[in-house]
């Protein structure tokens, strides 16, 4: 609260309704219990899938990447893999950072040479280390460099323009475009269109998925990209989680069946009790 | 050792994660306190991150003058510029404008950075068209679809498509209103279920790749 | 090579030209085309009109000079119609590249319609964090900006007067290029602190947003250059946004006009190739 | 007509020169474009170093502590220091604690606000009835596609979201029903593509009119007419580079 006095102002701390501040806001109950039911069922399904083989789906996005990586070797080009504009907060940047543990794997084992240009010194040192590990578990750590993963800027143009005239000077066979992007995707798959290399990208950005739909070869769309680095990697952790997330978005799609099966009734009917059901749905504060 | 640099790390990400997941539900004046002076360090650590990525470019162009490397005379570009603006700045106290008037810094701002980002940007102008040509072709059913949904939004958003084609317009938003909504909804309900799986892994401690390295 | 499979691979510098002559001929030789007005941009504007005078109204300048051609203008306009309405006009940026070019816009606007620094708008400036700008400014605006652009206190700011947080805006209006921008501003901000949301945008992110403003999680949106010149018409004071949209027109067309000859080119190909 | 100020007309020049060449790139990579691409880099960073500063260590931090004795904000500093330690290789696991504070904290404030923002509220909103009363005994259900809230649209929308959501299951094979859900899921993403690559290209055509508004206005005689002028000598420029490059061997940088 704010009173405003002859100029000056005098804050009172906040008023809370009640006698004694509250420790529940139970408004949100609804919301808690869905944060908490959802991340139950994420670590029941990484534990399931610990001692349980999961069925996954083949990604068709997926064979291109080690059709691309190959490509590479062939021509003897490098591979350029860049892991999008955010930092390690974002599920999309950790997904993107799995992904090159594999790529990166592969290439060691092929001996291609890896260029993965960063816009976030986090991300950097984190992928640094990533691709260190590749390349000792590919067995080959005397041919990893530690300027493999470089920072370019944080500023998206003058790093596009510079990712542009990598593509354009070292001319590399394969370009990776995993993570989250912004106005730069056109910018950087046609540059990379233009010197012939193939492109696979694979991206939560919904923005900028019909730039990278169209000029890309192939594309992860949404989601895929999360089950693509479960996929790859194999590890019950990432494989649970995608189960956990497909029972959540079953979830999700019968909440609504019922729930519009029951606002219906309620419309016809005129009768009160669908609203209670219909409430726990609600973003109610 | 191993206490100090694996398990303590994991260990102030499962307190702050918990916390702050908790005090959303939590209207208590002491959680929000909390709440007020944890985002403002935020805002302060986030500061510092800047710095790190900057010493990273400053060595790397450093290496590069001074090896000689092809193209380092651009590397040199490059200083004079992140210098030169440096200086300029901090002798204007960061401040493009001072009551009004254009400091030297904000003449820098003006003259330089506007155009050159903006160019930088307007390029996609022609890199549009250009991807428009070479990758809308009706090769497939879904490619089809997504052209004909193309040209219609462009022929609905402009005032000269609405006029040769009245329609157009009211179809436009249709598809943006109705068909569009109903797809980014899903995709939104879904990329929001994986944040919230692993906001979780994190804060368990499960999804550890942020701290570096691999399995250990 | 059949003329087909030379039209295919035609040489993209000559597209280029194309879409540059298509843009520039229409800006030296405007034509004038009506625009009407959709019911997205409405929203913005009747919220403001339909707020009473001295409410606050927070414009966050979330872009950098990148999209200045799209979001300048729209900041221009709205600008311009919450001064006519007597609001209290506070501005701030998300985006640190973009603060010397708010302060110019603020600035600017401000002076064409007379109004004070300090008592009928401020600059709050540039504060790193992101998100985490907008939860402190929920919790406390002191906090997040103990000064505004120029280095004044702003519990100073008489413009800010009754202003604890976030809680206390009249009206919000996020002018966004990306991330943070009006999605940041729901999430962090109006899903705890519960102001009035609307939103303008980059052509590229309108159609993400659409979900949102379909629930009413933001109660207007302000698309693109289109979307300007809309806000433009509405306020009665044409300027950048409504004069390019012949170029726009010209260019849109020139493109769909590729996009035919492109498929004609690509099924004649196919059908010599049986 | 006013005289313009000096600084004016040197900037007109400057910004006219730095637009044209980074234009030049679309006639190809050249060193022109590379010269203002890296001045841009540089004069970026400077500009995000000179704003950290006056914004974080002044205002943000020394401000607050000097005037008002809030010595709780050396706690930010020094986490923000800790994560400088990754530059010194025995003291780098220090900056796990930075991370560790940043991404713990993030993910906690992330969970309840999206299940708040995207799931309910998403979820909230798309289920609405698909008939309604209006008088007694009699129901509606309204056809109108251009009323986005018409039952119609309704069902589309729900078409649609469990079309998209079906599509994104990982962990069943789509065939029979499942592959014509899938499919239809598909050519829904495809549409909204095709909307959003149409919205977009309008973005786009405006940042290129914006940058022309500029040159236009800079061609100007006012100016000294620098994008005449300078368009020339870009495009000289241009030749020359061609024809020098032309003389040596094509494998030359």
């Amino acid at each position: 609260m704010a009173a405003v006095q002859g100029g000056q102002r005098i804050f009172s701390p906040v008023l809370v309704a009640g006698p004694s501040p509250d420790w529940f806001n139970w408004n949100q109950l609804n919301n808690l219990i869905i944060a908490l039911s959802f991340g139950g069922l994420v670590f029941y399904s990484i534990s399931y899938a610990k001692r349980h083989e999961i069925f996954l789906r083949r990604i068709p996005g997926l064979d291109a990447v080690d059709e691309a990586i190959g490509r590479a070797t062939e021509l003897g080009k490098p591979i350029l893999y860049l892991t999008g504009a955010h930092d390690l907060h974002d599920p999309s940047t950790i997904a993107a950072a799995v992904i090159l543990g594999k790529v990166a794997k592969r290439a060691a084992l092929y001996e291609t040479e890896l260029l993965v240009p960063h816009r976030e010194p986090i991300t950097m040192a984190v992928c640094q280390e990533i691709t260190k590990q590749a390349y000792l578990e590919a067995g080959k750590p005397d041919l990893f460099k530690e300027d493999a993963n470089f920072f370019i800027t944080a500023d998206q143009f003058s790093y596009t323009a510079a990712v542009d005239g990598i593509m354009l000077r070292k001319k590399p066979a394969a370009n990776f475009f995993m993570g989250a992007y912004f106005a730069e995707s056109l910018l950087l798959t046609e540059t990379g269109a233009s010197t012939g290399a193939i492109q696979i990208a694979g991206t939560d950005s919904d923005h900028q998925l019909p730039f990278f739909v169209t000029t890309c070869d192939y594309t992860l769309i949404g989601e895929e990209l999360y089950a693509a680095s479960a996929y790859l990697s194999k590890e019950p952790v990432q494989i649970g989680t995608l189960r956990g997330q497909d029972i959540g978005k079953a979830v999700v799609l019968s909440a609504i069946g019922i729930g519009i099966v029951l606002a219906t009734v309620g419309a016809v009917t005129g009768a009160q009790w669908p609203q209670l059901f219909l409430d726990l749905l609600r973003d109610l504060k | 050792m191993i206490f100090l640099r694996r398990q303590l790390p994991l260990l102030i990400t499962l307190v702050t994660g918990l916390l702050f997941a908790a005090q959303y539900y939590v209207p208590h004046p002491a959680s929000e306190q909390m709440l007020t002076s944890a985002t403002k360090w935020l805002q302060i650590v986030g500061g510092f991150a800047l710095i790190l990525g900057v010493t990273s470019l400053f060595h790397q162009h450093a290496v590069k003058i001074r090896r000689q490397e092809a193209g380092w005379g651009y590397s040199l570009v490059l200083y004079v510029g992140m210098l030169g603006t440096i200086a300029v700045g901090l002798w204007a106290n960061g401040k493009e404008s001072v009551e009004g008037t254009m400091t030297a810094f904000g003449w820098i701002y003006n003259y330089m950075m506007v155009p050159l980002q903006g160019t930088m940007f307007a390029i996609l102008a022609f890199f549009i068209a250009s991807a428009a040509y070479r990758s809308f072709r009706a090769k497939s059913r879904e490619a089809a679809v997504l052209l004909v949904a193309a040209v219609i939004v462009m022929m609905g958003r402009v005032p000269l498509g609405e006029y040769l084609i009245p329609l157009s317009g009211d179809v436009s938003s249709w598809i943006l209103n109705v068909l569009n909504s109903s797809v980014r909804r899903a995709i939104l309900i879904g990329v929001s279920l994986g944040a919230v799986a692993l906001s979780f892994k994190i804060i368990f401690g499960v999804e550890r790749s942020y701290l570096g390295g691999g399995k250990e | 090579m059949s003329l087909s499979e030379r039209m295919l691979k035609i040489d993209r510098r000559i597209i280029f030209l194309v879409i540059g002559l298509c843009t520039l001929l229409p800006l030296l030789y405007p034509v004038g085309l009506p625009i009407k007005i959709s019911s997205e941009v409405r929203g913005v504007y009747d919220h403001i009109e339909s707020l009473p005078e001295q409410s606050v109204f927070l414009l966050s300048i979330d872009f950098d000079p990148a999209s200045k051609p799209e979001l300048y203008p729209q900041a221009i306009a709205l600008l311009r119609h919450a001064f006519r309405k007597h609001l209290r006009v506070v501005t701030m940026t998300l985006w640190v590249s973009g603060t010397g070019m708010a302060d110019q816009l603020v600035t600017q606007v401000a002076k064409e319609m007379g109004k004070e620094y300090g008592t009928d708008y401020a600059f709050l400036g540039w504060s790193p964090g992101g998100q985490a700008v907008i939860i402190n400014m929920g919790q406390d605006l002191y906090s997040a900006f103990p000064s505004d652009y120029s280095g004044k206190s702003t519990k100073d700011l008489p413009v800010l007067d009754g202003v604890r947080s976030l809680k206390d805006v009249g009206y919000m209006v996020s002018l966004g290029a990306g991330r943070p921008g009006v999605e940041e501003w729901y999430v962090f901000g109006k899903d705890k602190y519960k102001f009035d949301l609307g939103g303008g945008c980059t052509g590229v992110m309108a159609p993400g947003l659409y979900p949102l403003l379909r629930s009413g999680q933001i109660n207007g949106l302000i698309g693109g250059l289109r979307g300007a010149a809309e806000y433009e018409s509405l306020i009665g004071q044409k300027g950048k946004a409504v004069a390019g949209m012949d170029a726009q027109s010209a260019t849109h067309l020139a493109i769909i006009l590729l996009v035919i000859m492109c498929n004609l080119f690509y099924f004649s190909l196919r059908q010599q190739r049986g | 007509m006013t005289e313009l100020p000096f600084e004016s007309i040197v900037g007109a020049w400057v910004a006219t020169g730095l637009t044209l060449l980074i234009f030049s790139f679309l006639y190809k990579d050249n060193p022109l474009f590379k010269l203002a691409e890296h001045l841009y880099v540089g004069v970026s960073v400077g500009y995000v170093i000179v704003k950290t500063y006056d914004t974080v260590i002044v205002h943000l931090v020394v401000k607050p502590i000097v005037e008002n004795g809030e010595f709780a904000l050396l706690i930010p500093v020094a986490i923000g220091m800790l994560m400088l330690t990754r530059y010194v290789p025995k003291a780098a696991w220090m900056s796990r604690y930075a991370f560790a504070f940043i991404v713990g904290m993030g993910a906690g404030l992330a969970i309840p606000r999206t299940v708040s923002s995207f799931i309910l509220k998403q979820v909230e909103d798309t289920i609405r009835p698909l008939l309604s009363v209006t008088g007694p005994d009699s129901l509606t259900f309204s056809m109108n596609l251009l009323n986005p809230a018409s039952h119609l649209n309704a069902i589309i929308i729900l078409l649609g979201v469990s079309s998209v959501l079906f599509y994104f299951f990982f962990s069943i094979e789509h065939s029979g029903a499942g592959k014509a859900v899938a499919r239809t899921g598909i050519l829904f993403l495809m549409i909204s593509f095709g909307a959003g690559f149409g919205y977009t290209v309008m973005a786009r055509m405006s940042l290129l009119i914006g940058r022309l508004t500029d040159l236009i206005e800079f061609s100007d005689a006012s100016y000294g007419r620098p994008t005449v002028w300078l368009s020339l000598l870009t495009i000289g420029a241009l030749f020359l580079l061609a024809r020098r490059g032309r003389a040596q061997p094509p494998d030359a940088h």
